[in-house]
């Protein structure tokens, strides 16, 4: 936690950590058209946790996460999990991408797919990880 | 451009090997930290460097025109990133937690285990 | 569709996801690491059958045809690897059940472990170098976390060691991945082996298999390559120690043995010359090592060192007598070694020590597991009819016959030593007096818990399999001559990979 | 904030009556719902003078971006001479401002504005200490700091 | 317009060796980190210039992630002096 | 024959269990099983006396050669004979012998253990199947002799015992191995049976000195003698059994078995004969010289052992009738003396003849077969070692070779009478003398005496009836051993010639050298210098040598400087590699050199950076070089057409820097200690690495052999797999796996950071116990060598910039007691020691110390 | 011609964009002390950036393009400002020296460098009572700048 009274850093941090998250979110969805992905916008969200935690420190930033970054870890590693096996229904190998075109009412189509899963998979791991990492670490030295 | 990247990374795989020798431990990790950089820029160098040719297709084509970087080398590289990021993260944790323990900074005095 | 040789690698993949999922609850944690390791243990069997009925099993993941994404293959040698990563995971579940406190539970040890077979059994799997980096990783990763987990003062040393030679062994092994990449421009190690055999520049390839050799040379602890194992595999929790004795090392064998037979074999007489040489001083330098100590564990891990030696002659010597030696010593070592290091916890629990000096009179007081010591113990120094000498005796006979008489020599003598190492800990930790001032409640009271009784469990189990293997030595052979016959026709396995592709 | 978000609002129905989901169209549409709120906003209280900040914003926008460069200038001026002219030094700013997100604007700004930077704001949040790199003349520099931040709560109130 | 665009790059290069002095120099560690904030800065403008010269418009989406996320090294740097570490500068 | 062997180890395998009921009675028991033994084997008698081999075979690993095959034939009888039948007498002596030791049963399970490894070794058709008995004696041996393991005494003659031979067992293994390449077969029955002349072989010698290094070990030749005197600290059961009997014959047996192979090479004559004279003439000085009665057996064994080698060696059709008849001898008497050496030791207290005497009155029967198993000892009439003594010295009469070697013979005859009437003498005549009462020495119990009356009957009876026993017991052996059919006889009386002169002549002198033994001994002491540098001192000398190579090794090698390590690793890395390269690619590149500006000023600042990052003294000036440098390689990447690299790699630098950041807060800063040389010297090994990768990019760069497989990639990434950022769909589906273990090594690493930080092994006291980890006592860091406290380099530094005044720390220590939770205010202090995490309260002691003995 | 013309204007641009970034970088080369060298950083820096996504914007002419190019600046913009507080602020209270001709410090005196508090000189006499009572005897170093 940064030194009581630094209120520009704390309302910059609160307008620029949603940015951020909004900013991954939008990183993770595109990553298979454009630059991106489940790492990069796994990464960039924990920039925006950590901006949050060097603001308000551990415990604020435990409250706003909601999930402990530890189950955050197991999550998105099940979740990577997950793609791998819906192959086997269709008798094809592991991880072989499956698509899920999903008609939405007005015509516009979204595809839901196996990479897509795959990578929410990253994104929750990668955020788990460095943040199981990072607040560990400021914990430690907040004591 | 290849030949002036190869002296870069030979040097800095010299300057990360220079560090890992040093007593510190936490020069030790800075040269790890170099030794992977290295490493990375090793493969994206010896696959053949491409200017302004991302591996991206544009909106509308199937394939992207004309020649486009080596995508392959480059998702190696992020794989590699990544899991040099994780690996250096736990190596400067523990470097942390040894100076903590140990109180000593000083990898000659890390014999015990040895002798 | 071949999926027994994708799911050695995803079941404890998944029993670790699950694991960390449910980090808070012990108990469940204990459970699926029991049931993925059976599990495990269940489908590398199956696996191994479909191998032997088939010869190659081969899944291109993601269904991607065989150079272009990653593939999965296994042949015998894989085959056989993936049993005894099971066999050492049902070992190693069961010992920690008892083993394991509540605190290490508590912070990863399950699925530090899982993941760690994981990456084990990746390694053995696949048919991608870089894949093969990457699995590598992981089980690198885990050991490490495994390592220090306790926190102890020896484990940070031991660890710091550990981590940074490791990861030299990794930056080599990327960065000859990476030159390999830009002369051949393909990763699949079939497509790879094809591509070499077509290329103009048999120095080039000899270059980047010196890198290879030396990368793997540390993962396998080679001479004189090998500082990190003694430094650091003693300092952790037991049962990892004995998981790291048994297995990881392996890896960096089994990599040796599958690079040097499919990818690197043009130049045999430079390479695997190098090889003989590193065979040799990597046994003498092992067993010398060993000699100088007064721990059990040490002792032990330099002994993993010395016997990495035999394994690689086996390579080195390339004849297919001494490669069936080299896979049958991998087998013998895997089983007994990890043996050895369980018998090691035992005592530490019986006596809470494991210096030589302060440990003694389990002879008298416990005459079964003194048996059950005798029985790796002697294995591992190549006493007849136990599953080493076989081993030995495979390596020495295809030493002979291809006229290596120095080399021969040298595994001879090392056998000596390694037995006066073994009688060293016998006659120190088994026949010896109890040194006055041990605590010996735990030693002499008449009745064994239930705990204690299930760490002798996997020992038990493991000492079966080195008696089964010594008297009953035939199946195990044809194995390891199956696996030698593969290996020395990589043209199966690139057919097998790329099929009409090439 | 609420009137924007209303805007989007009507952007959004836009988009979807039109069946046209380009970046244009939904720049149409913002446009259009500017134009119905505009029409609106005397009836609904909460919507009050959002149509009137666009063009504030606008002329602030202006007035930043032309301060921007001329203090830039005066910088650069500075800087590219061998001589130093600067007198730098920290100054206290008591604050208008008094929210959270009013306060950091202003300091945000301050910063941004060459010549100036802000350091910290007093525990009290009634005093904003700024680094000033020509205190020639510190009543000029304060008032044309008074009124960077007047123009700034113009907007935000 | 080549020539401009080289121009560009020749400045911006200028520029990051004399920011990389800087670093280098010190004398403190903020000295340090300001130049280091200053350099991803930099970075930002290449890429800007190197998307215009590539006529290849994903490379500002680099330039978003790097205007958005390489000040937190810097917030990291200002929270280690105000912790009270050591500086050796 | 397979389940004979087996039986026994059955047997072995059942004692525990028996002995819980019937306790030192199940020796009695077991000894049933050799008993049966000896009587099945002796129904073959007469089937082998006839000419026929028995051979049952059966398969092992016929992979390797390895069979189970087993073979009678006459040598095999006569030592399953031997083996079986002193082995019931040893049995039912050790029931007796060891009754109310607790370790009894395993005694008895190691002893029938070895005992099925014996009839194994002998019965065994197949090399490695020979071998592998072979080993197993050496290790039941090894636990015998061993048995009182409680005494370093015990445990050092073992370990001698089990070294020697297990050294000799594995050059024997080399040289079964030639053999079977030479021969081409691994059994034993099909060398014999080949024609092939071995010895035209270029392995021949090499082969041959590799099976006499096995058998000499094993039967104690010289100068392999010396484990065997000290195995006498086993019980009694075990010297008279394994080694006098048997195991030491094993030796004897495997040079008797392939003598029919290899018997014709003059390098077989003459290492057989010199190296058995020489060690029949050890063994009979070595006895004379000693007062110890199992010592003066052992030795005398030892001479006998010489005696069967030089017999070997001799190689005539006589030697190998006298060869047979002398083992079978030897065998008889020999168990018998040690058995009863074993009585006199139990009952009178002491084994050391000098210190006995007059024991004839209370051990009668005892001191009676002793008398008559010395006879036989003595070669004297009418008993079985005279009958053997004359064949030998029959034998001796060939060539001038032997003549020589005569003379050996002839001294070695008179010291074993002397020897002989030592034993047979000392103990039982003259005053009575023993460390016990008279009144508490009586006679053993029978079953400690069956084993001596049987044998020494035996031996009598032989002697009377000689010519029965060579029909049916040794001439089938000496058969055997020849590989046809000897011309010849056993008979006590051979007429008046030479030999029986020379004996007279030999007991004669033998008798008159008992007279004075006493005195001849006290000069022998003399000799005591040159006795001590003997083979058993380059024994030790070798064990010596290992531990002190490999002390010297691990100071060497594993010394435990992290920095050795790495540095010997790296100088491999670069000489392997650059010998590989420069030896066998012809070095070449052009420097094509096309860049731009920036391009250049980016890999500048790349490098400078690198090397800033090494050169600075500061450690966060170093972490900012860090930080250029990722950002130099990150725009790097952009340069070169990898935004998500790029992009990826600026993320992970920012990260990795707040990581830095977070743990430098407690690292101490650079201290600069390196010498100026040493520095040189890792920045020449630096360089060596970075010009070897230099050349190897080099080469790369200008060598592409094959067009990539990312072309497959490139064109089908959007066509079927549905993704226009070709790297991403890499990662996500063409090489998914990659990425799966990718975050599952972040997941690792992350896991990995939160135990080190989080368990501490003072919260959960007792834990690593359990798990047993490595703990090691506290350090204590020489006072010199301790890092100061971060708040002094703190203070120091601040000093330095006159930031603030010298001693203003002191103040600020006697106020921090009443510090509160609200640390987080500390901007320009560090207030290291209180704010530190709970965890380090490892150390928190240690801290006390610290801040306690600094002056304030 | 109108391509000629946003052409020159974008040239325009990058040029400047260029000039003001090497301004930025001989500031923070040649200014005396740390925060001097904040100021070229941060504003310089800044506005070489949205110069050069100006023109990137023009150079592009499309909507996605502008909007990334927009949201750069405002990243910018948002952030740049923000890292120059945390470490101008961090760097003065840790007593990085200041330079010589420095004419005037009216922080020093608000700054209690005991108690770690700024005040704002603007408190009642009530307030400062409590802040006192609230921090009594916290041991801090004095730090003094060197002039
Ligand atoms: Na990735
Ligand atoms: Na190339």
């Amino acid at each position: 936690m940064m030194k009581p009274g630094t209120i520009i850093l704390y309302t910059a941090a609160r307008f620029l950590v949603p940015l951020q998250l909004l900013f991954s979110v939008f990183l993770l969805l595109r990553g298979h058209n454009e630059p991106g992905g489940g790492f990069i916008a796994g990464l960039v969200a924990a920039g925006a946790f950590t901006l949050y935690l060097f603001t308000f420190g551990a415990a604020v930033t435990r409250d706003l996460m909601r999930v402990d970054p530890r189950n955050l870890i197991g999550i998105g590693l099940f979740i990577g999990m997950l793609s791998v096996f819906p192959a086997v229904l269709q008798g094809q190998p592991f991880l072989t991408a499956q698509w899920w075109p999903i008609m939405l009412p007005g015509g516009t189509e979204i595809k839901l797919s196996t990479p897509l899963i795959f990578d929410i998979g990253v994104y929750l791991t990668v955020v788990g990880a460095t943040m199981t990492m990072v607040i560990a670490l400021t914990e430690a030295e907040e004591r | 451009m290849e030949p002036i990247m190869a002296i870069a990374v030979g040097l800095m795989y010299a300057a990360a090997i220079y560090m890992m020798l040093r007593r510190s431990i936490v020069k030790l990790v800075i040269g790890l930290m170099l030794l992977s950089n290295a490493a990375n820029l090793l493969i994206f160098t010896s696959a053949g460097m491409t200017r302004g040719a991302p591996p991206l297709i544009p909106e509308g084509a199937i394939v992207p025109d004309g020649i486009v970087a080596d995508p392959l080398p480059q998702a190696l590289i992020l794989t590699a990133i990544v899991i040099a990021f994780g690996v250096l993260a736990f190596a400067v944790v523990l470097i942390h937690r040894a100076y903590n323990i140990l109180r000593t900074d000083n990898l000659d005095q890390m014999k015990d285990t040895d002798t | 569709m071949s999926f027994e040789v994708a799911l050695p690698i995803l079941i404890p993949l998944l029993t670790g996801a699950l694991c960390v999922m449910f980090w808070r609850y012990n108990a469940i944690q204990r459970a699926l690491s029991l049931a993925g390791s059976i599990a495990l243990l269940g489908t590398s069997i199956w696996l191994m059958v479909s191998v032997y009925n088939q010869g190659h099993v081969v899944m291109h993941m993601g269904n991607w045809e065989a150079p272009f994404g990653i593939t999965l293959v296994a042949d015998m040698l894989s085959a056989i690897m993936v049993v005894l990563t099971g066999m050492m995971a049902v070992a190693i579940a069961i010992f920690s059940l008892s083993s394991a406190s509540p605190s290490h539970e508590r912070f990863g040890y399950y699925p530090l472990m899982q993941l760690l077979l994981a990456g084990v059994a990746g390694s053995f799997l696949t048919g991608d170098i870089f894949n093969l980096y990457v699995w590598f990783e992981v089980m690198l990763v885990a050991s490490f976390a495994l390592l220090i987990l306790g926190g102890e003062r020896a484990q940070m040393e031991g660890a710091v060691k550990y981590v940074t030679l490791n990861l030299l062994s990794s930056a080599i092994f990327l960065s000859a991945i990476g030159l390999l990449y830009g002369l051949v421009g393909t990763l699949n190690m079939a497509d790879i082996a094809v591509k070499l055999g077509q290329a103009e520049n048999p120095g080039l390839v000899d270059v980047i298999a010196v890198m290879f050799l030396i990368a793997f040379g540390i993962k396998a602890a080679a001479f004189p390559l090998f500082f990190w194992l003694p430094a650091s595999y003693h300092t952790g929790p037991v049962a990892v120690s004995a998981l790291f004795a048994g297995l990881l090392t392996k890896v960096g064998v089994y990599a040796l043995f599958r690079v040097f037979t499919l990818i690197f074999n043009q130049n045999v007489d430079f390479t695997h010359e190098i090889l003989l040489w590193m065979a040799g001083l990597t046994m003498l330098t092992g067993v010398l090592g060993a000699a100088a100590q007064f721990e059990f564990r040490r002792i032990l891990s330099f002994h993993i060192v010395s016997q990495i030696g035999y394994m690689i002659l086996g390579l080195a010597l390339f004849t297919p007598l001494a490669l069936i030696g080299g896979v049958f010593y991998i087998m013998h070592h895997i089983i007994v070694k990890t043996n050895l290091f369980l018998i090691s916890g035992i005592t530490h629990r019986l006596l809470g020590t494991y210096d030589l000096k302060k440990l003694g009179g389990i002879y008298k007081s416990k005459p079964f597991l003194s048996v059950l010591f005798l029985i790796p113990a002697l294995s591992l120094a190549g006493i007849p009819p136990l599953s080493g000498f076989f081993a030995k005796f495979i390596i020495i006979r295809a030493g002979i016959e291809a006229n290596a008489y120095v080399i021969t020599g040298i595994a001879l003598l090392v056998g000596l030593l390694t037995l006066y190492s073994m009688i060293k800990i016998w006659a120190e930790v088994f026949w010896k007096k109890l040194p006055k001032g041990i605590d010996d409640t735990a030693l002499t009271e008449g009745r064994t818990s239930a705990s204690t009784v299930v760490l002798y469990i996997p020992v038990v189990l493991l000492a079966i399999c080195t008696l089964f293997i010594g008297l009953n030595g035939q199946p195990i052979y044809e194995f390891a001559e199956y696996s030698a016959a593969q290996l020395l026709n990589p043209a199966g396995y690139i057919e097998a990979v790329l099929g009409g592709s090439q | 904030m609420i009137g924007f978000m209303w805007n989007l609002l009507l952007a959004v129905t836009w988009v979807v009556l039109t069946g046209d989901v380009g970046g244009i169209n939904l720049l149409f549409g913002l446009f259009i719902g500017y134009l119905v709120l505009g029409v609106m906003q005397r009836q609904i209280p909460s919507l009050r003078g959002y149509t009137r900040r666009l063009p504030r914003l606008i002329k602030f926008i202006g007035f930043f971006v032309k301060e921007l460069v001329v203090a830039n200038l005066t910088v650069a001026f500075d800087i590219i001479t061998p001589v130093w002219h600067m007198k730098p030094g920290v100054i206290a700013i008591p604050l208008e401002a008094k929210t959270e997100l009013e306060i950091t604007m202003v300091a945000n700004l301050i910063s941004l504005t060459p010549g100036t930077l802000s350091l910290d704001v007093s525990d009290d949040r009634r005093v904003l200490f700024i680094h000033a790199m020509f205190l020639d003349n510190e009543q000029e520099l304060r008032d044309s700091l008074k009124d960077l931040e007047r123009r700034v709560l113009e907007i935000l109130r | 317009m080549e020539i401009v665009i080289l121009i560009t790059f020749g400045l911006l290069s200028l520029s990051m060796i004399l920011i990389f002095i800087r670093l280098l120099m010190g004398p403190t560690l903020p000295d340090r980190v300001v130049a280091l904030e200053l350099l991803a800065t930099v970075i930002v403008a290449i890429t800007g210039t190197y998307a215009i010269f590539t006529d290849r418009s994903s490379f500002i989406d680099v330039a978003i992630v790097v205007a958005l996320t390489a000040f937190l090294a810097a917030i990291g740097f200002a929270r280690f002096l105000e912790r009270g570490g050591p500086r050796d500068d | 024959m397979q389940l004979a062997v087996l039986v026994i180890y059955l047997a072995a395998l059942l004692t525990p269990w028996l002995f819980v009921q019937h306790q030192h009675r199940t020796a009695y028991m077991m000894a049933l099983v050799p008993a049966a033994l000896t009587i099945w084997f002796a129904t073959h008698i007469p089937l082998i006396a006839g000419g026929e081999i028995l051979i049952h075979e059966y398969q092992w690993i016929p992979g390797l050669d390895i069979s189970f095959t087993m073979v009678l034939d006459g040598l095999s009888l006569m030592f399953a004979l031997l083996i079986c039948g002193i082995g019931t007498f040893i049995a039912l002596y050790a029931g007796a012998y060891l009754k109310g030791n607790p370790a009894q049963n395993r005694f008895l399970v190691i002893l029938l253990a070895f005992m099925g490894s014996m009839l194994g070794l002998v019965l065994a058709d197949n090399l490695i199947t020979l071998f592998v008995f072979w080993e197993l004696t050496s290790i039941t041996s090894y636990m015998l002799i061993g048995f009182n393991h409680q005494s370093a005494e015990a445990r050092k003659a073992a370990l001698q015992g089990l070294i020697v031979t297990v050294a000799g067992g594995l050059a024997l293994l080399a040289g079964l191995v030639m053999l079977a390449a030479m021969a081409g077969s691994y059994s034993i029955q099909e060398i014999l049976g080949t024609s092939e002349a071995l010895t035209e072989h270029p392995l021949f010698v090499g082969m041959l000195i590799c099976l006499l290094l096995g058998a000499f070990t094993k039967s104690a030749q010289f100068p392999f003698h010396f484990w065997l005197p000290n195995a006498m600290a086993a019980p009694t059961p075990v010297s008279a059994y394994l080694h006098s009997a048997t195991m030491v014959k094993a030796g004897i047996y495997l040079l008797a078995r392939l003598q029919p192979e290899l018997g014709e090479s003059g390098l077989w004559t003459i290492l057989l004969s010199s190296f058995g004279a020489m060690t029949m003439l050890t063994g009979a000085f070595m006895a004379v010289r000693s007062t110890d009665l199992k010592k003066l057996l052992a030795y005398s064994t030892i001479m006998a052992l010489g005696t069967l080698t030089l017999l070997l060696g001799i190689g005539t059709e006589t030697a190998m009738i006298a060869f047979a008849a002398y083992l079978l001898a030897h065998s008889l008497y020999k168990g018998a003396l040690f058995m009863l050496a074993g009585i006199v030791d139990h009952e009178a207290g002491s084994r050391d003849v000098t210190a006995l005497g007059g024991l004839r009155k209370n051990l009668p029967l005892t001191a009676t077969l002793v008398a008559v198993a010395a006879l036989s000892l003595a070669g004297i009439p009418p008993l079985f070692g005279f009958v053997a003594k004359e064949l030998l010295l029959e034998a001796m009469l060939g060539d001038a070779f032997h003549s020589f070697i005569y003379v050996f013979v002839m001294v070695a005859s008179i010291f074993v009478v002397t020897v002989a009437s030592v034993i047979a003498l000392r103990p039982f005549f003259g005053a009575f003398k023993a460390p016990k009462e008279q009144s508490k020495i009586h006679e053993p119990p029978v079953a400690m005496l069956v084993g001596p009356v049987v044998l020494v009957l035996l031996s009598l009876v032989a002697g009377i009836i000689p010519g029965t026993i060579g029909q049916w017991v040794t001439l089938p052996a000496s058969n055997a051993v020849a590989g046809n059919v000897v011309e010849g006889y056993l008979a006590l009386w051979h007429g008046l010639n030479l030999p029986l002169l020379l004996s007279g002549i030999s007991i004669a002198l033998g008798l008159i050298l008992y007279k004075v033994w006493d005195a001849f001994r006290q000069r022998l002491t003399v000799l005591d210098p040159i006795i001590n540098r003997g083979p058993e001192r380059g024994y030790f000398w070798f064990m010596d040598a290992i531990v002190w190579v490999a002390e010297w090794q691990t100071r060497w090698l594993q010394n435990g400087s992290m920095r050795n390590y790495l540095r010997t690793i790296v100088l491999v890395f670069v000489g392997l590699t650059g010998y590989t390269l420069l030896t066998r690619y012809q070095l070449h590149w052009n420097w094509d050199i096309n860049l731009y500006f920036h391009e250049l000023v980016t890999v500048s600042i790349l490098v400078a950076a690198a090397i800033a990052a090494c050169i600075t003294h500061s450690r966060l000036g170093s972490v900012a070089a860090m930080g250029a440098v990722g950002f130099s390689v990150a725009l790097i990447f952009i340069l070169f057409s990898a935004p998500d690299l790029g992009i990826t790699q600026i993320l992970v630098e920012t990260l990795t820097v707040i990581l830095l950041v977070l743990v430098l807060f407690r690292l101490p800063s650079f201290s600069n200690i390196s010498t100026t040389r040493e520095r040189i010297r890792d920045a020449v090994v630096a360089l060596l690495v970075g010009t070897l990768i230099m050349c190897l990019i080099m080469i790369t760069i200008d060598v592409q052999l094959f067009e990539p497989i990312s072309a497959y990639q490139i064109e089908n990434s959007y066509t079927l797999a549905q993704g226009r950022n070709i790297v991403n769909v890499i990662l996500v589906d063409f090489r998914a796996l990659d990425t799966l273990g990718e975050i599952f090594v972040l997941a690792l690493a992350a896991m990995g950071v939160y135990a080190m930080i989080k368990f501490n092994p003072d919260t959960a006291p007792g834990s690593n116990h359990y798990a047993g980890t490595l703990i090691l006592a506290e350090k204590k860091l020489a006072e010199k060598d301790i890092i100061h406290s971060l708040e002094e380099i703190h203070q120091k530094m601040l000093e330095d910039q006159n930031i603030i005044a010298a001693g203003a720390m002191n103040n600020r220590n006697a106020k921090d007691d009443d510090d509160d939770d609200d640390e987080s205010e500390d901007a320009n202090t560090s207030s290291y020691d209180n704010d530190r995490p709970q965890d380090d309260s490892a150390n928190s002691a240690n801290d006390e110390n610290e801040k306690e003995g600094k002056p304030s | 011609m109108i391509e000629t013309l946003i052409n020159w204007i974008i040239a325009g641009f990058m040029l400047a964009s260029g000039i003001f970034t090497l301004l930025a970088a001989i500031g923070i080369l040649r200014l005396p002390d740390l925060m001097t060298r904040m100021h070229a950083s941060t504003k310089a820096g800044a506005l070489g950036v949205a110069l050069m996504m100006i023109a990137a914007m023009l150079h592009f002419n499309d909507l996605v393009v502008m909007a990334k190019a927009m949201a750069v600046i405002l990243f910018i913009l948002m952030t740049a400002p923000i890292a120059a507080h945390a470490i101008g602020r961090a760097g003065y209270f840790v007593g990085v020296p200041i330079w010589v001709n420095t004419v005037k410090d009216e922080l020093f005196n608000r700054y209690d460098s005991d108690t770690h508090r700024l005040r704002s000189g603007l408190e009642t006499e009530e307030e400062l009572k409590g802040m006192r009572a609230s921090n009594k005897d916290k041991p801090r170093i004095r730090v003094t700048t060197k002039k």
